[in-house]
């Protein structure tokens, strides 16, 4: 009974390596069209090689075990011109077999990858994404630049809804990686180039950087937010406004904090002094679920941690360390907390 | 040892005492060897050709802000390498006949041939009208021209010391094939030469 | 081959030996020093030939190709371009010759970044941590060619507008007096 | 030249004759210290460029582990991005370009190749024998750069920008690309060497039509070698130029592309595929032969399937470029061509099936080996044709799902065939055959842990983790798998201790091997294990594919070569018809001094230009040394020869 018990032990652990949780991160659970045709394309061809492999096995087993001989030392040499014969025959079918094979596989390749990329549309949301090390620039560009929005690591976007994005990057090579929604496309400094994706069900799409960037290229993640049409106008509403001034004291101080520390070396508080754009727009940085490339959840003791100690979280980070007294940091939370 | 059969005596054989000792020209092996050698070499620079013209489609002007390469000194040289054939061909037909005088001659005109081609490789470089820090451009120019001219000292210290060699006894034997194989070099040399010589001075200005 | 394992090991002893501090990627930076600010700030406006003593944990920021590099990504991006051009000088003195008004020691240029200058250099203290001012300092230094060439920055991937920093000859920096500096 | 005493053949060489003791003197490697340095016999230098390879596996192996450790749970603090970088790139450059490539190519084409070609000894040996001092150098200063905290960070194929001189201070990427500089000179030195050797010392009778099918691959191979290598040469060549003397090759600001840096990378990157994995095909296909006692099923589809697979190689590098946005065209193309390629490799899988079903299975050790390489190297080829796909490819590509597939590829195309190949040769290097059941405990071992550690990393890649991640947050649930994963260390870890103590323990008390302990019917079997140093006592002729097989007893030997210089024959490229007589340029130091002063310019280039001028004039002073005829008088030439 115990030994029973043992054997389930690896199924349990492979079970539970699995929990299924569609739509996060995952390429065989995908939450939009391209992922699914592509996670077709996946089965299709995943069914077809797993025949080949069933029957190559086979023929290596039963080869092995028809002409097996247990004699140690070596036998003399056989010819059989007739076994060779039908073997000969045996081999062209098969490799006429894979030639069929292979033909399918391409064909149905070819159309998914088609299906997958042909998405076009006269009247996307675009996003123009900007790879930096390490976090995603994220900007939804428009000919006024006051109706221009720019944020970082999170892009929101509209269910049913064509998006393209525009792709660049300020330094190294990327790759934006959303598995569950489509394939990767590399960010080259020096090319300006653009996919199309589009997403059905309302959700947090998680993604990551795919393409070695470098020290922290393990903690450079983003997040799709696909949200129905109104959430994202509201959203976006939101966002084309400049940040909210301080409600109350506490709050005044942290932006006097902000305003007078490291911070503003590096990063833009849209209706503040700060403007830099090296680091990540945080005027509305209270509306993102996530900080420091999705690493941190974006709570109060998070963002302390990472004020004070970035180094610790993401060596090499770009984000400097912060020796503020208590009270400082304190109000610098609550400020930053206040920027919705 | 052997399960096998028991051994036979052989008395049948092949005898080779009467092949010779020494080979020229596609049957020696040093000859292959220095075919897989210039094909490697080759490669080299078909990778660079590549990456000039790959390079161009990134550039709306070429040369980008640069005047192209002067033509005095590439066409002097493309001269220089056109005529040193004549010396390097006259070596290979000679070398088989192991005159040493007449090899002694033929390697010393093409040492010359090919001291006056470095020479005037020198002054080229003076006149490209780019530095290799400029662009991308001036730095493919540069790499290409360079190579080359790697190559260029290569076959000149060759063939000074094959001329050196051919003061001695050692001139004899398999050294004559490899004074042979020398101009064969030497022909890849001038064709490549010939082929750097048109993508600076010639697609700089017309393509 | 005993004696191939013997050179093997004397090999790799003396590979050991000759590792520098050229490749550290000191990532946490160490917690400032109290003291030696306040050394720097106590000797105060200082210019001339004088040479600030520069304190013996900065030298991890000189020998470090890591931390030069990032003192040039951050002389671009805290636009100390903006007066000092690449090195050339605009609204700044340029920063490429032997002229250092203010001192070409590491400890110099440091209070110099944080305290400010009269004239239009701002102070950075506070501003910047005092590691970001050290690699500044390293990278000024590379500029005049002040540092080792395998410290010293190759070309960036930018518009070529002026020799890289490897390739600086090296100079003897003089004061405003135009003598060469004593150095602490 | 004596020629009036009995002729011996081959198989019956004892070493006792006196024509044998004339050869022994003539072609002795001097003893002693620096004996060991101008050795320039293929059988040592082979077997050098194995047992260094092999420790560079073992190496890189202990690096492996050290990321599979790492990864066995989340946010693991056992080391930092900066030391995680180098180790992953230490592990994927060392497996490759000092393991992979040095082993299966040049350890195994040096040694065995002139035996089988029925050679006394390699062609141009020196030169093989600088390659190998070459590639010590370039391992030496690999590694001599991760003990001093200079191994390179940016991944095995280094892409700029990230490699180059404005994000890879200092010089870590720099000893990378000199590391390939080194070992691909000595790849291309050892491929004009077995080229030359196949091509033009074959015993009398082997035409090319009778070439047994390692020769052909190792000549396909060599081809590759000689026209991939450059591509990847000029890439490392050029970012060194960027990053030491500031040209802007790889600059988008004045006019480079980093495009252009992975064309010329994977030009040579995917033929390099082949270059690893056809050597293991090699030995497969000479195994299946010999373990079946039948004649190899279909030689000429599999030869014609290797020449094929080296052509297609080079049509597709593109499909490691995928996810870059190319047109959709040029996808295509690529998909197709990367397609096709699996048919040779098919053909080669269905033509050994058809071998070993008519044939009479011995189930030997080294063949256990061939039947884990099929179970292992069938699934990568399979989920190679996942990669093909660019739908598919999009997804996997930089995830754990590739790093399955490349190890199921390069482990089962290489490691296994490697492994079979060690326990086959064995008997031939050291006279002795190595122990069936510790082999046997190996294979196990080896085989479950490796299909524990790199099966599980399918998942994680269709579960999104991304390669070359020093570490992953627990909200990914990625970590029960790593651990799994992780725990299939241990298994192959036992399996490669079981490995080293049966070669030690063999060595010396294995079984007494004789000649032919396989019933082999290549060449290199006719002579005594080990070949003495003249390898022939005659050179053979042969009249068919599998000569100790087909040959009739009275099948002539050549006669009329001098035992007192060291003479070998040279014949015809295609039908093998003796040519000429060559003399072999004998042991030398010089090799191994050019070597060394190659090696120092090119470390010194990496620190100043100087070094190149500097270095330049000793470099031609050894070569001089090197090529510069000496020794015994000018042997006299035949009359009208001249």
């Amino acid at each position: 009974m115990k030994l029973l018990e043992l054997s389930f032990i690896p199924a349990r652990l492979v079970i539970q390596a699995m929990p299924l949780n569609p739509g996060s991160h995952l390429v065989l659970h995908a939450g939009a069209p391209q992922g699914r045709n592509i996670e077709w394309l996946y089965w299709s061809i995943f069914w077809v090689l797993v025949a080949v492999f069933v029957l190559m096995i086979a023929a290596f087993t039963r080869a092995g075990a028809r002409s097996h001989v247990s004699a140690w030392k070596p036998l003399p040499i056989i010819e059989n011109d007739e076994a060779d014969r039908r073997a000969a025959w045996a081999v062209w079918s098969a490799v006429g077999v894979t030639v069929i094979t292979l033909f399918v596989i391409l064909v149905i390749s070819v159309v998914t990858g088609k299906r997958v990329e042909g998405l076009t549309s006269k009247n996307p949301v675009t996003v123009q994404i900007t790879g930096h090390q390490w976090w995603w620039e994220v900007t939804y560009p428009n000919s006024q630049a006051d109706q221009t929005i720019t944020t970082a690591n999170e892009i929101h976007i509209p269910i049913n809804t064509r998006v393209v994005v525009l792709t660049n990057s300020a330094d190294v090579i990327h790759s934006f990686w959303a598995p569950s929604i489509t394939g990767k496309r590399d960010l080259l400094p020096g090319y300006s180039s653009a996919f199309w994706f589009e997403v059905d069900k309302a959700g947090i799409y998680h993604g990551q950087c795919a393409e070695f960037c470098g020290l922290q290229h393990a903690h450079m993640g983003f997040s799709v937010i696909a949200e129905p049409v109104d959430k994202f106008d509201a959203w976006k509403r939101q966002q084309l406004k400049p940040a909210s001034d301080p409600s109350d004291a506490e709050a005044s101080r942290g932006r006097d904090v902000f305003l007078t520390h490291a911070c503003l070396m590096c990063h833009t508080i849209r209706g503040t002094d700060a403007g830099s754009r090296f680091g990540p727009d945080l005027t509305h940085v209270a509306s993102r679920n996530m900080i420091a490339a999705e690493t941190l959840p974006n709570t109060a003791g998070a963002l302390g941690g990472w004020i004070v100690d970035p180094q610790r979280i993401k060596p090499g980070t770009k984000m400097t360390p912060n020796a503020l007294a208590p009270d400082d940091l304190q109000a610098l939370i609550v400020y930053l907390r206040s920027l919705e | 040892m052997s399960t096998f059969d028991p051994p036979v005596p052989r008395p049948m054989t092949l005898d080779v005492s009467g092949l010779p000792s020494v080979a020229f020209g596609h049957r020696n092996t040093t000859w292959l060897a220095n075919v897989f050698y210039m094909a490697i070499e080759g490669m080299m620079f078909a990778m660079m050709f590549a990456t000039y013209f790959y390079l161009r489609t990134r550039s709306t002007n070429w040369p980008p802000g640069h005047l192209p390469p002067a033509l005095r000194y590439g066409i002097a040289n493309a001269v220089v390498f056109l005529v040193s054939v004549i010396p390097a061909r006259w070596v290979a037909k000679r070398a088989p006949s192991g005159d040493r005088g007449a090899i002694r001659k033929g390697l010393l005109i093409l040492a010359l041939f090919a001291l006056i081609a470095t020479a005037i490789r020198v002054f080229e470089f003076t006149t490209l009208n780019c530095r290799w820090t400029d662009d991308a451009y001036s730095s493919t120019i540069w790499v290409l021209i360079g190579m080359h001219s790697g190559h260029l000292i290569t076959e000149l210290i060759e063939t000074l010391v094959l001329f050196v060699m051919s003061f001695t006894s050692k001139m004899e034997g398999t050294r004559l094939a490899d004074a042979a194989i020398n101009s064969d070099y030497w022909y890849f040399v001038v064709v490549t030469g010939l082929m750097i010589d048109v993508l600076i001075y010639g697609t700089t200005r017309f393509l | 081959m005993r004696r191939c394992i013997q050179f093997g090991f004397l090999f790799t002893i003396a590979l050991l030996l000759a590792s520098c501090k050229r490749e550290d990627r000191t990532l946490r930076q160490p917690p400032p020093a109290d003291e030696t600010v306040n050394t720097i700030q106590i000797s105060g406006l200082n210019p001339g030939a004088n040479s600030i003593s520069t304190p013996p944990n900065s030298n991890m920021y000189q020998e470090s190709a890591y931390a030069v590099s990032e003192g040039q990504k951050l002389f671009e991006q805290y636009n100390c371009v903006g007066c000092h051009a690449h090195g050339g000088g605009g609204i700044g003195p340029p920063l490429m010759d032997r002229n250092w008004i203010y001192g070409s020691e590491p400890g110099n240029i440091f209070a110099t970044i944080m305290q400010g200058r009269p004239n239009g250099m701002p102070s950075f203290r506070n501003r910047i941590p005092e590691y970001q001012a050290w690699e500044l300092a390293a990278y000024v230094r590379s500029l005049a060619g002040l540092l080792p060439k395998g410290v010293s920055p190759n070309r960036p991937d930018e518009m070529n507008v002026k020799p890289a920093e490897s390739s600086t000859p090296e100079q003897t920096p003089t004061g405003i007096t135009g003598q060469p500096e004593d150095k602490k | 030249m004596a020629v009036a005493e009995p002729i011996i053949p081959n198989d019956q060489d004892t070493g006792q004759s006196e024509l044998a003791h004339r050869l022994a003197r003539t072609w002795r490697q001097s003893g002693g210290f620096w004996g060991w340095f101008s050795n320039t016999h293929h059988t040592d230098i082979g077997i050098r460029f194995m047992v260094t390879a092999f420790i560079f596996f073992l190496l890189a192996g202990i690096l492996a582990a050290m990321m599979r450790l790492q990864l066995i749970r989340p946010e693991n603090s056992l080391m930092g991005p900066d030391l995680y970088n180098q180790i992953f790139t230490m592990h994927g450059s060392t497996m490759i370009f000092l393991f992979a490539v040095p082993m299966m190519f040049q350890g195994f084409g040096v040694y065995v190749v002139p035996l089988m070609c029925g050679a006394r000894n390699i062609a141009f040996p020196r030169l093989n024998a600088f390659s190998y001092y070459l590639y010590v150098g370039g391992a030496l200063v690999l590694w001599g750069g991760l003990l001093t905290n200079t191994g390179p960070d940016v991944g095995w194929f280094a892409y700029v920008p990230l490699s180059g001189p404005a994000y890879s201070p200092g010089h870590r990427a720099d000893i990378w690309s000199q590391m390939i500089t080194f070992t691909e000179v000595s790849a291309l030195g050892v491929a004009i060497c077995l080229a030359t050797t196949i091509l033009r010392h074959r015993a009398p009778g082997m035409t090319l039509n009778r070439m047994p099918i390692l020769l052909w691959e190792k000549l396909v191979i060599s081809m590759m070698v000689i026209f991939a290598m450059p591509a990847v040469m000029i890439a490392s060549g050029l970012l060194l130029l960027d990053r030491l003397v500031g040209t802007h090759f790889f600059n988008p600001a004045e006019g480079g592309d980093v495009l252009l840096y992975q064309h010329l990378f994977w030009f040579f990157g995917h033929p390099e595929v082949y270059i690893i994995f056809l050597p293991g095909a090699a030995i497969i296909s000479t195994l299946v032969e010999c373990f079946s006692r039948r004649r190899i099923f279909g030689y000429t589809p599999i030869v014609v399937s290797v020449v094929a697979t080296g052509f297609v190689g080079f049509s597709v590098w593109v499909h490691h470029m995928f996810a870059t946005g190319l047109p959709q065209l040029s996808e295509s193309f690529f998909t197709a061509a990367s397609l096709m390629i699996v048919i040779p490799t098919g053909v080669q899988f269905f033509c050994w099936v058809a071998t070993i079903w008519n044939g009479r299975l011995q189930l030997r050790l080294p063949m256990l080996w061939a039947f884990g390489f099929f179970f292992v190297f069938l699934i990568g080829g399979l989920s190679g044709v996942m990669l093909a796909s660019v739908p598919l490819d999009l997804q996997v590509h930089d995830t754990y799902f590739v790093v399955a597939h490349f190890h199921y590829v390069l482990i089962g195309g290489a490691l296994f065939p490697m492994f079979a190949g060690i326990y086959f040769w064995f008997p031939k290097m050291t006279g002795r055959i190595a122990d069936e059941t510790l082999g046997k405990w190996h294979f196990w071992l080896f085989f479950i842990g490796f299909n524990i550690t790199f099966f599980t990393l399918h998942f994680l890649g269709l579960r999104g983790m991304p390669r070359r991640v020093y570490t992953y947050s627990p909200d990914m649930h990625w970590h029960r798998l790593n651990l799994l994963a992780s725990s299939g260390v241990i298994f192959m870890t036992a399996g490669l201790l079981v490995f080293l103590a049966n070669m030690l323990r063999s060595r010396k008390s294995g079984e007494i091997a004789g000649n032919n302990p396989w019933g082999d019917a290549g060449l290199e079997w006719s002579v005594s294990s080990p070949p003495p140093a003249y390898n022939f006592l005659h050179i053979p002729t042969v009249s068919g594919r599998d000569p100790l097989w087909e040959d009739p007893p009275d099948q002539p030997i050549v006669v009329g070569l001098r035992d007192d210089i060291r003479e070998t024959l040279v014949t015809h490229s295609l039908d093998a018809d003796p040519q000429y007589k060559e003399e072999d340029p004998g042991p030398s130091i010089w090799p191994f001094l050019a070597a060394l002063t190659v090696s120092a310019t090119f470390v010194g280039s990496i620190f100043t230009p100087w070094a190149v001028p500097i270095g330049a004039p000793p470099v031609i002073v050894t070569l001089l040394g090197w090529l510069w005829p000496r020794g015994h008088s000018p042997a006299p030439r035949l009359a009208g020869e001249l």
